[in-house]
């Protein structure tokens, strides 16, 4: 199991403007990470990926904590906190602190899902949300395609939605769908009458087939699939708010997607500098501590002020979606982005400073286990999913150059 | 000269700084824009010379109040709530159009300042009071020929004896920004082997000011050396006691780090302006500059560069002025990281006006590029009031525990 | 299977002073590596280290191929080649563009065990290197404990030989040791009577244990253990020079070494290029290929820079040691920080231009592999193996200032 | 002053260069130790105007047979087997010294040079006999107030119509090197929508040439815009034939690129040489600088980056002396690699010294430091003789083809 070792957070990072309500759902999120989570995530990561490995016993103990329930209103059934998508975003980076894998998941089922509900009907919503919050059941939200990555335009989405008597059969793929092998329903991104639109798809029916799951360099404990959709039918009451509202309803949705994906690349980052601080001083070279070596030391604060510069634009991005901006932009491109670059970075160096020990998952003599190796592979999805990091630049750019 | 558009209005959401220090920034910016802007292009390329002084503007600065920033009532100053906040903002508008300007406010209000703030209730009066009216000129005194970031008793070799009522000084410092044109100069010297801080008159007799140096940048910015030579000053002027004086270099150092980092800000958002502007305008290829996607995504990376290290300067002087008096790591991270992203910024910015990013002055039209000046400025923020690896040192430290700093 | 692509290094790098001969030894090299290691690389690599999964089919037909007698004279019943440790470079650079772990293995098996018998008795020599060549026995080189990594010093190797009758009896334990879970014979870096020495162990007899293999980032398909030496005897005559060369014998060895995986790591970055390349050519987002984005043309184009010095760099280091000089610095250590380092740096960004398909090793909706993960998590090993990067630009740093 | 040992000789094993040019690198190297150093600091720090042109040292490289190295007998040159390797060799060792001497030495012997090689035999007699000589100054005319790195037809304004045996042209030419002190130049202009090249000359009427760009570095490399109004050029002086202009441009352009590569190392190469020398004296922390890790480690890669730079412009050149008219993409990656580096290690440089890394004459004792001076240098050659961007794009274009690259 992950050993729980000092934090340093608090010794590079001091929060400013965080309610203490956050803080209350930073304990909680982090009790559970620490004490249910980093037992199980080595035996998780080191299956490989199969439905029956999904798990579906955190995913449900995250139900029972109540913690899908953070970015909600009272009035949805949520927990009604003041500043929701900040507490979100601050889950985010404790679960990803011990796994980026259940940090997806958990992304995947309340933030972006639920997001996309907020769009809808009263009575959509309320068919939906109960079950996302209770984890009763699993939600996936399929915006790529394999020709469309990035790029969300009516013309590259190639997923369609023809009429059938009250509603619509759907035919089309979507690729790299987080939870898709064991979701009950899914959002889908398809073209109504030309123009782009959000759906609601139950998975559980004829005309849909979910491809095995892919097998992926890191986070192993989520899976990944496409979806086909073969004739799906959906319903007419299945459409989120209206036809040719789906850019929109994605780009909302993505939006809390980045500030959070942002928010787990800092909670990766953190543990790499965690093990590696443990490390540096533990482990000793020509006579000193590693900690001792100026090299290391001067990488080390960098990467220190990297993420404590992470993680106040994470906050930043959160605070302002929850001051009511819809799309706060540039700080979402930039937390996302740069949350996640800096993730990246310390991961490798983190490797580097473990010499050996960086490149094992198990040593063989004793089968003691190391985690940044496994850092090192799970903090490289997070730079190209929801929109790679390349696309955030573009998106800074836009704004600075008017367009 | 058309100015370009202030990006940060549009690429920075403030979401620290107090009311009060937003203000500031508006009155600053105000001031910058009519007082300073219409001579920045003189401050930024003139030679170093005491004529270069800019004296009017010190005056327009003084009665403007803007000495007074970071100061309470009872000297004159203004007695804001957040005063190292606002400090911090005045820096990096100052720093917009010229960071040798900044770096004359640095050293004359922020660095003596906070150094006088330990003096007594007379020194304070006779110092103090006169530095924020903008009557003297300060200067602050740490660095030697043989002593830069290693402040010990044995490498300062500035010293002194009593003499009944008096310190006899002997010594050398150099690079003492305002000296060729100041009045006094709190200074760090050595006496019965333990650091202190005085007080020294620059007209009093034994003191010699050298000529200034010359700089790749930062020209308005007058620095020399000051040879001292049996100058007597009064015991009075002594700041603190005896053995406090590393202690009270350092906390003035703590104003001049953050500002420092802030200063490095406010160069990189007006490389970063003017930039976009310049890109807007280019043609190239059929296009304008601007469509260049290898610029497009490298200054967005830099603007989110700039807007990490606003914060972080933000932040640390925030911390300062609700109690923390050594806000680390933030403040080492303030220092370091807002100073290299100017070197960063500075460069690129350098490389996308090309030719006319490496003129002072066109011959043909006499131009000059903003730009030009930025590139000869930022580098020695990365270097003064603590180099940016003893910032590093500073937050190793934080994160390891000074046990595994040797 | 990996798939052949067009490879670019004929686009972007012309070769100076490279003598035909070592022509032909590439294309020999690149032959196999194309039709008999790539065919096989994927299972290789999804297969988790077991002493069961060592690919023992290639090694075999390295030794056919006459892979092993490259860097050897002819009266050491060599290839006689005029520029052996070229060739050798050569060599690995083609293995290491399909399969790291047999480049890693090809090294350990014949550079850096042939190399320790060069300094040995001709008899020693003779006993042993014949068996190398024709790959019928495996050989490994133990030098690195779990105390001691780069730090090599009579103090630090604790490893330990004591006289018993007419040779020695070996305590200690070696760590991360290459080949060892199916090696026969290793070199052991030990204390003779206080002084470092290399011996040869058989590792057939009692005294011997073998850890299982460690779990590691990546390379699954070569093999690391424990080495415990439990009381192994070793006869007088398997002492290779003299006591008290053992540092010198190790350096020596290490400096083929390392010259041979800064080659290593210039074949994945040719490979994560090439890759890269092709993608860009046949992905297209936002109606445009990938290769008509400005900021990836630059980014590869840096990349492909960088690839061309560091090849240039390690030829360079190869051919001053085929001219004579034992220790050709600083450009050995150059080369094996800055080849490893290109690789890991290229490595990042072909994952990210790859997008989703960059974080997955096989799809699963229709079993498609992709290669670049597996480089992602390859490249990292060689930045710390063979004296990690940070021991190189001391070394550098040293010369420098002249310490 | 002392010089610090030169670490190439140390660090670098040359594996590629004919014994031909290693001949040419160390005369070149006692010519610079005994002509240029000496002067190097003045070389490095005046203002521009035309009396700061150093016409006694140009004097003695014609003397010494410098701006022959690249020629072949028929002309006065030297008739070397390979004299891109020479002509690389010698840029380097110059900027060494001193990159603005490098400059007036690339844009006096090797770009209209180069140009003038497709003169005929009479303009060869005319002007490249007197550039060997050093009896007449030469510039190369390219580079337009609109018109830098995109080079087109309706780019480039400076046109000219035929009359008899003249031609007429009109336009206005930027950042010309050594115009202030020129005898001719070597025109990029546009006639019937074609362009072509020609040999103008200065002290011609029509012509005037504005007063010298005060700019960041390569001081000593005067630059200026050149008016043509109505000036007569006898049609003898076409290079080449209409519609070539273009190719000529480039032809000289191939030299240029590959020595201002090198220009790039030898400044990296003496700003790495003064680190170490400085950080093996100075003191600090009980020690001294030399034995600080983290400088260590950064300037390994530093020096590591320098070889590589060296190999591939050493490279490049060689390529070309075999034959090679076009060698891409290494051509292209010595310019961007061997000016980037450059760059990289003068920051560092400028912060190894600290305070007196950033001043350009201390005003104490009137001190000055090279990493200074190649702090100000450096950035240019990022940016001249086609930007690194340029570069980047023509990388590209090797890489993936030319259909990709719009």
């Amino acid at each position: 199991m992950e050993q729980p070792i000092e934090r340093t957070q608090e010794r590079i990072y001091h929060g400013l403007n965080i309610p203490s309500e956050v803080e209350e759902v930073r304990a909680r999120a982090r009790h559970f990470a620490e004490h249910e989570v980093a037992p199980v995530v080595t035996a998780m990561e080191e299956s490989p990926e199969r439905v029956s490995s999904f798990p579906a016993d955190l995913v449900a103990r995250m139900a029972e904590l109540g913690l899908y329930r953070i970015p909600y209103s009272s009035e949805e059934g949520g927990a009604g906190l003041g500043t929701p998508m900040l507490a979100a975003a601050v889950v985010m980076e404790e679960l990803a602190y011990y796994s980026n894998s259940i940090a997806v998941i958990y992304d995947c089922q309340c933030l972006l899902s639920g997001r996309v509900l907020q769009y809808a009907s009263h009575e959509l919503k309320m068919s939906y949300l109960p079950h996302i919050m209770s984890g009763r059941k699993i939600a996936c939200v399929a915006i790529t395609e394999p020709d469309a990555g990035s790029d969300v335009s009516p013309a590259s989405i190639g997923t369609t939605a023809m009429p059938d008597g009250n509603g619509w059969r759907l035919r089309g793929r979507k690729r790299f769908i987080i939870n898709a092998p064991v979701a009950d329903f899914s959002f889908v991104l398809c073209t109504v009458d030309g123009s782009l639109s959000m759906v609601v798809v139950d998975l559980k029916q004829d005309g849909v087939y979910v491809s095995p799951p892919d097998r992926k360099l890191g986070m192993h404990g989520c899976l990944t699939a496409d979806i086909v959709l073969d004739g799906a039918y959906v319903p007419a009451t299945n459409l989120v708010w209206q036809a040719g509202k789906g850019l929109r309803i994605a780009l909302g949705a993505l939006t809390r997607g980045r500030i959070a994906v942002g928010a787990s690349g800092v909670g990766m980052a953190q543990r790499c500098l965690d093990l590696s601080v443990h490390h540096m001083k533990t482990r000793r070279l020509f006579g000193r501590a590693l900690a001792e070596m100026q090299h290391w030391q001067f990488r080390f604060a960098e990467h220190a002020t990297h993420i404590a510069m992470a993680r106040d634009l994470c906050y930043k991005a959160a605070l302002r979606h929850d001051y009511g901006e819809e799309f706060p932009e540039p700080e979402t491109a930039m937390a996302k982005f740069y949350g996640t670059q800096v993730a990246a970075d310390i991961a490798r160096d983190a490797v580097q400073v473990h010499g050996g020990y960086g490149f094992v998952s198990r040593l063989g003599a004793d089968d003691t286990l190391y985690a940044v190796e496994r850092l090192y592979r799970e903090s490289k999805g997070p730079e190209i999913y929801e929109g790679t990091n390349e696309v955030q630049k573009w998106m800074i750019a836009r704004q600075m150059f008017g367009r | 000269m058309v100015r370009p558009t202030r990006l940060q209005d549009i690429l920075y959401h403030d979401w620290l700084l107090p009311q009060e220090a937003r203000s500031v920034r508006s009155e600053i910016r105000r001031f910058v824009d009519e007082e300073v802007m219409p001579e920045a292009d003189n401050l930024n390329t003139c030679i170093e010379d005491a004529a270069a002084f800019p004296r009017r503007l010190f005056c327009r600065m003084a009665e403007a109040g803007l000495f007074g920033v970071p100061f309470g009532v009872e000297c004159g100053g203004r007695g804001l709530e957040y005063p190292l906040c606002a400090a911090t903002v005045t820096i990096e508008e100052l720093a917009y159009a010229s960071d040798g300007l900044a770096a004359i406010y640095d050293d004359h209000a922020l660095l003596p300042g906070a150094a006088l703030l330990h003096g007594s209730r007379d020194v304070r009066r006779r110092y103090l009071e006169p530095l924020i009216s903008g009557s003297s000129i300060a200067c602050m005194a740490i660095t030697e020929p043989h002593a830069g970031s290693d402040l010990r008793a044995d490498t300062i070799h500035t010293h002194a004896v009593r003499d009944a009522d008096t310190y006899v000084v002997n010594g050398r410092k150099r690079f003492i920004t305002n000296a060729p044109v100041g009045d006094f100069m709190t200074t760090l010297f050595v006496i019965d082997g333990a650091m202190a801080m005085l007080v020294v008159d620059l007209h009093a007799s034994g003191i010699t000011v050298g000529p200034p140096d010359h700089k790749t940048g930062n020209r308005v910015q007058l620095t020399a050396d000051v040879w001292l030579e049996d100058v007597r000053v009064p015991c009075g002027n002594l700041l603190g006691e005896i053995g406090k004086g590393l202690h009270i270099a350092l906390a003035a150092l703590t104003w001049g780090r953050i500002v420092i980092g802030a200063s490095g800000v406010g160069m990189a958002q007006a490389a970063l302006d003017e930039c976009v502007h310049f890109m807007q305008r280019r043609e190239m290829y059929g296009g304008t500059l601007g469509d260049l996607q290898y610029w497009q995504l490298r200054l967005a990376e830099r603007a989110t560069q700039i807007s990490n290290a606003r914060d972080m300067c933000y932040k640390a002087a925030l911390l300062y002025d609700r109690g923390s008096r050594k806000p680390e790591p933030e403040m080492a991270m303030a220092k370091y990281y807002g100073t290299q992203v100017a070197g960063d910024m500075a460069r690129d910015a350098v490389q996308v006006f090309g030719g006319l990013g490496y003129v002072t002055r066109l011959g043909a039209d006499g131009s000059t590029y903003r730009v030009e000046q930025i590139y000869r400025d930022c580098k020695v923020a990365e270097i003064y009031e603590g180099a940016n690896e003893v910032q590093k040192r500073v937050i190793a430290r934080s994160l390891l525990g000074s046990e595994y700093l040797s």
